[in-house]
């Protein structure tokens, strides 16, 4: 690349685009639709593992206190708690917690604690300890299981491990989808540009019979291509948080318990796949298909 | 400066273009390339260009060997060549001051002095209110003309014209021709594939005729023979 | 469209296809795409609807007896079950039942059951009714409210009202992906043929000046649109269903809770949109771009 | 059966092409059109096509005018004129016979006809040996005559070429002439736009020269004159 050319090459590379409007339009069109669905799936990957991830973090490690347990060896075990890995949250529930919780989930179903007090119930005392993370569980459970004043250690582990599973299938669709999507992204760039440079295959073939070295003739193409791939990108992005806005304010309403992602996360991550992908896609695709028209 | 040695060309459909031809021309001579429908001039004016390789034969340009120039050589090779393509081969998406540009840039002109020489070789070929045209905007002798202005607008020390006057009417076939003849003189080698038979007739230059694919006259101040088809 | 012509116009649709194999091609890689994504996104709707459906029917309304209530009364209550509007199943969990299931749920945790028998404990015979539907609900539960020798009426309506709205959200949801994905594999169609027609403009020019109709030039087209659009669905068909397979085999041992609709029955409604989008895009992209180059 | 009146033609560019011409050529007439390179000849040609509309006046072909024809009706119209274009338009992407045979499926003509009548056109213009080539395997006077096979293939009332044998050797060139002298001994209107001095001053046939758009002479036993430059 002559430094001296770089201006001829930014200008013809922008005349390009100017003087096939129809050509530009329609691979700037393909690549705002391949963006845009690659950037939908990042998004919609990221709120389902957010949603998951509320789920895992509400699962709790249950600590049931023996009612014989003493004040001081509850506060040991509480200091112990809070110091221990994996830990996010730890929360105290008296007898007095116990009645009202049981009250309120069964009423007046269950007639097992007619006759007692807020006081002076059957319900033992317990820890409800939110994990960081569900793997920390074992080791939670195995720490405490066992251990003097505590009579049992409750851990739904079949929903966790459900839950684990998920996670580890969502990761791995999502990978995959937003690898296949990338492929897609990029087949459908290079096909635009391959047939925008096939329609210019003539012009390519005299300006080599007049003598332009083939990286005279491939600048201005690369120039469009990654023009071209950054105003796609622009424009999916802008069309992506649209419509991400609008469905978020549509769908909260349907889906309450889901606690969607603020836009400008979500952008965030989607942005630099999407305009990496563009740029690059529309250099590779311009500076690929124009090889075969070069060999004269 | 220009030497073909026992060249053949036999095109991917196995038609024999052209067959053990031998030319040598010196630096500075003007040629003419004579011969009916088909006879291999523009054959001969691609290998040259090496647009095409030869079946067999050694193709020499400036001393260089064509035939086993490397892929990377090839443009620099061509600048010194200026061509007057028979089916013109103008850029189509841009004007007539570009498409001449456009060959200057190509060899790294400084774009003030392509300012400078563009308006110049148009007033050349008679063609400066055309400068902002677009070649589909053009009548075939303008294009032909826009055609060798591109040509000799790097100063190339060889000029090759496929049929530079069959567009046009005999004057202005004329003036193109007093043009090449002009520039001949200030030193470049210059040839010419025509079927003008009042021109070569005129001209009294080199004049080789070819004749499906061999050459069957080279005479020196030569005129076109009518009889050869 | 004349009839002695259609011999040429099937054979230049074809040599149309054959002469210009890079372009075809091009064209048949876009289609593949824009149809797989179509297919896909029909696959895992049906799929999601599935799954949902599955988690509604099994919510179940419990109608709980009273422990007074005559043997017969219960038949005669068992025999209305069966005939109501709307439930799919009745089953009856006598207090032998329903002790097991208890013990089974708690295990040790709770004592509450201590010194009961499973003939003779303080839970009470009930009824677990499946829906056919969530909506029917409501009329159910209103038949059998406040019904002699029932003690109470218990129905998650939460949930369901959830899972109902979640069906709602995912059906429009679905619908309007499909929608976008639909109109994006037209475009993606259409902009493909555009520029495959676009170099072929000279031709259609050439044509035109020595005296060809529209028509003339047009049916050619319109049916090599037709085949590349046909071959391009069959293919992302065949794509799909061997990513489907796959996935199907992969993903049914991690989310062993779903139950993933057999790959024929999901082609088959997939098949139909695919080919018809393919076929008709093609069809029409390949009409409508060539207009502009026949007005001359 | 040709009349142009009043005809005016002003590019989109700005471009006086054509100012103010009248011309009427009879059924059964031979025509040369010449003129210096840039005079209008092809303008003319194009309108006559219905290709381009003139600025004001009208233009009569068959006695249908021609500027008022609707657009359902143009490839019908078309199809009374066989036409030789200055830049060939051949189709790249068939062969020599399909693309006579195109020229002949387009006005319906059944296969059986084709394939008896298009060897017999290339024939006529001496290339029966290139039916299987591809235009880009021709060279540029095979092509012209490709476009002459394809332009008589279905016996049109008129038939209009436009530089036909710009790149021909002479004794070809000749060649063609006659064939075109000898198509319209038949009955067929000829029109041929030219820069062949030798050719229009041997036939001594109507000759109309333009210059700058406008007719300058018009001449039953014409001859090319020189100094009209
Ligand atoms: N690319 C090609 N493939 C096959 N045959 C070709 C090709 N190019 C030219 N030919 C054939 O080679 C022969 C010589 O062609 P060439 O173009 O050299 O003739 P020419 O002397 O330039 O004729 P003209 O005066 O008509 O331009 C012709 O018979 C032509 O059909
Ligand atoms: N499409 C166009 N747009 C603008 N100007 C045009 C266009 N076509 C032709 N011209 C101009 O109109 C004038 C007449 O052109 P035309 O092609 O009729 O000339 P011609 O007589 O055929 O010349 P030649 O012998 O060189 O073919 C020329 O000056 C040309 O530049
Ligand atoms: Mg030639
Ligand atoms: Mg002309």
């Amino acid at each position: 690349m002559m430094l001296s050319n770089i201006g001829y090459y930014i200008k013809e590379g922008f005349n390009g685009i100017l003087r096939h409007k129809a050509m530009s339009m329609a691979a700037i069109i393909s690549i705002i639709i391949a963006l845009f669905m690659l950037g939908s799936i990042i998004v919609f990957g990221l709120n389902v593992s957010n949603v998951i991830g509320d789920m895992e973090s509400s699962l709790e490690v249950i600590v049931f206190l023996k009612d014989d347990m003493s004040d001081q060896a509850i506060e040991r075990l509480d200091g112990e708690l809070r110091n221990m890995e994996g830990i996010a949250d730890v929360r105290y529930i008296s007898k007095a917690d116990a009645f009202g919780k049981w009250k309120e989930q069964f009423g007046d179903q269950s007639d097992y604690l007619e006759g007692y007090t807020a006081e002076d119930n059957p319900l033992p005392r317990s820890y409800e300890v939110r994990l960081k993370e569900p793997s920390y569980a074992d080791d939670v459970v195995n720490a405490l299981n066992g251990r003097e004043g505590i009579e049992k250690v409750q851990y739904n582990s079949e929903v966790a491990d459900t839950l684990n599973r998920l996670v580890t299938a969502v990761r791995w669709m999502g990978l995959i989808i937003v690898g296949i999507l990338l492929v897609i992204a990029v087949v459908i760039i290079m096909n635009t540009v391959r047939l925008a440079v096939f329609a210019r295959r003539n012009e390519i073939n005299i300006m080599k019979y007049i003598g332009a070295t083939n990286w005279f003739i491939r600048w201005p193409f690369i120039i469009e291509g990654a023009v071209i791939g950054l105003t796609g990108s622009i424009l999916s992005l802008a069309l992506l948080k649209m419509l991400y806005d609008f469905a978020v304010s549509k769908l909260s309403s349907i889906l309450n318990m889901v606690n969607f992602i603020p836009v400008n996360d979500a952008m965030n991550i989607a942005m630099l796949i999407i305009m990496v992908t563009g740029i690059v896609a529309g250099i590779i695709g311009s500076a690929v298909s124009i090889r075969r028209y070069l060999k004269v | 400066m220009i030497r073909l040695v026992n060249v053949s060309k036999v095109y991917d459909n196995g038609v024999t273009a052209l067959s053990n031809v031998n030319i040598n021309i010196k630096a500075g001579d003007f040629v003419f390339l004579v011969g009916p429908s088909g006879a291999g001039k523009t054959t001969i004016i691609k290998l040259l260009l090496k647009e095409i390789e030869p079946t067999s034969g050694d193709i020499f340009v400036n001393d260089k060997n064509v035939t086993v120039l490397k892929r990377k050589e090839i443009p620099y090779f061509r600048r010194n060549i200026g061509v007057v393509f028979q089916d013109f081969r103008l850029l189509p998406d841009r004007n007539v001051y570009d498409n001449i540009a456009f060959a200057m840039q190509v060899v790294g002109t400084p774009s003030k002095e392509i300012r400078r020489r563009v308006p110049l070789m148009l007033s050349l070929v008679n063609l400066s209110s055309k400068a902002y045209a677009y070649p589909n905007e053009l009548s075939g002798g303008e294009q032909q003309r826009v055609v060798l202005a591109r040509a000799i607008a790097n100063n190339p020390p060889v000029l090759i014209a496929d049929e530079p006057t069959g567009n046009l009417d005999p004057d202005t076939g004329w003036d193109i021709v007093n043009l090449l003849s002009e520039i001949n003189r200030r030193g470049t080698t210059v040839i010419m594939a025509t079927h003008a038979k009042e021109i070569v007739d005129a001209m009294r230059k080199r004049v080789i005729i070819l004749k499906k694919g061999t050459v069957i006259s080279d005479q020196e101040k030569g005129v076109y023979l009518d009889d050869v088809k």
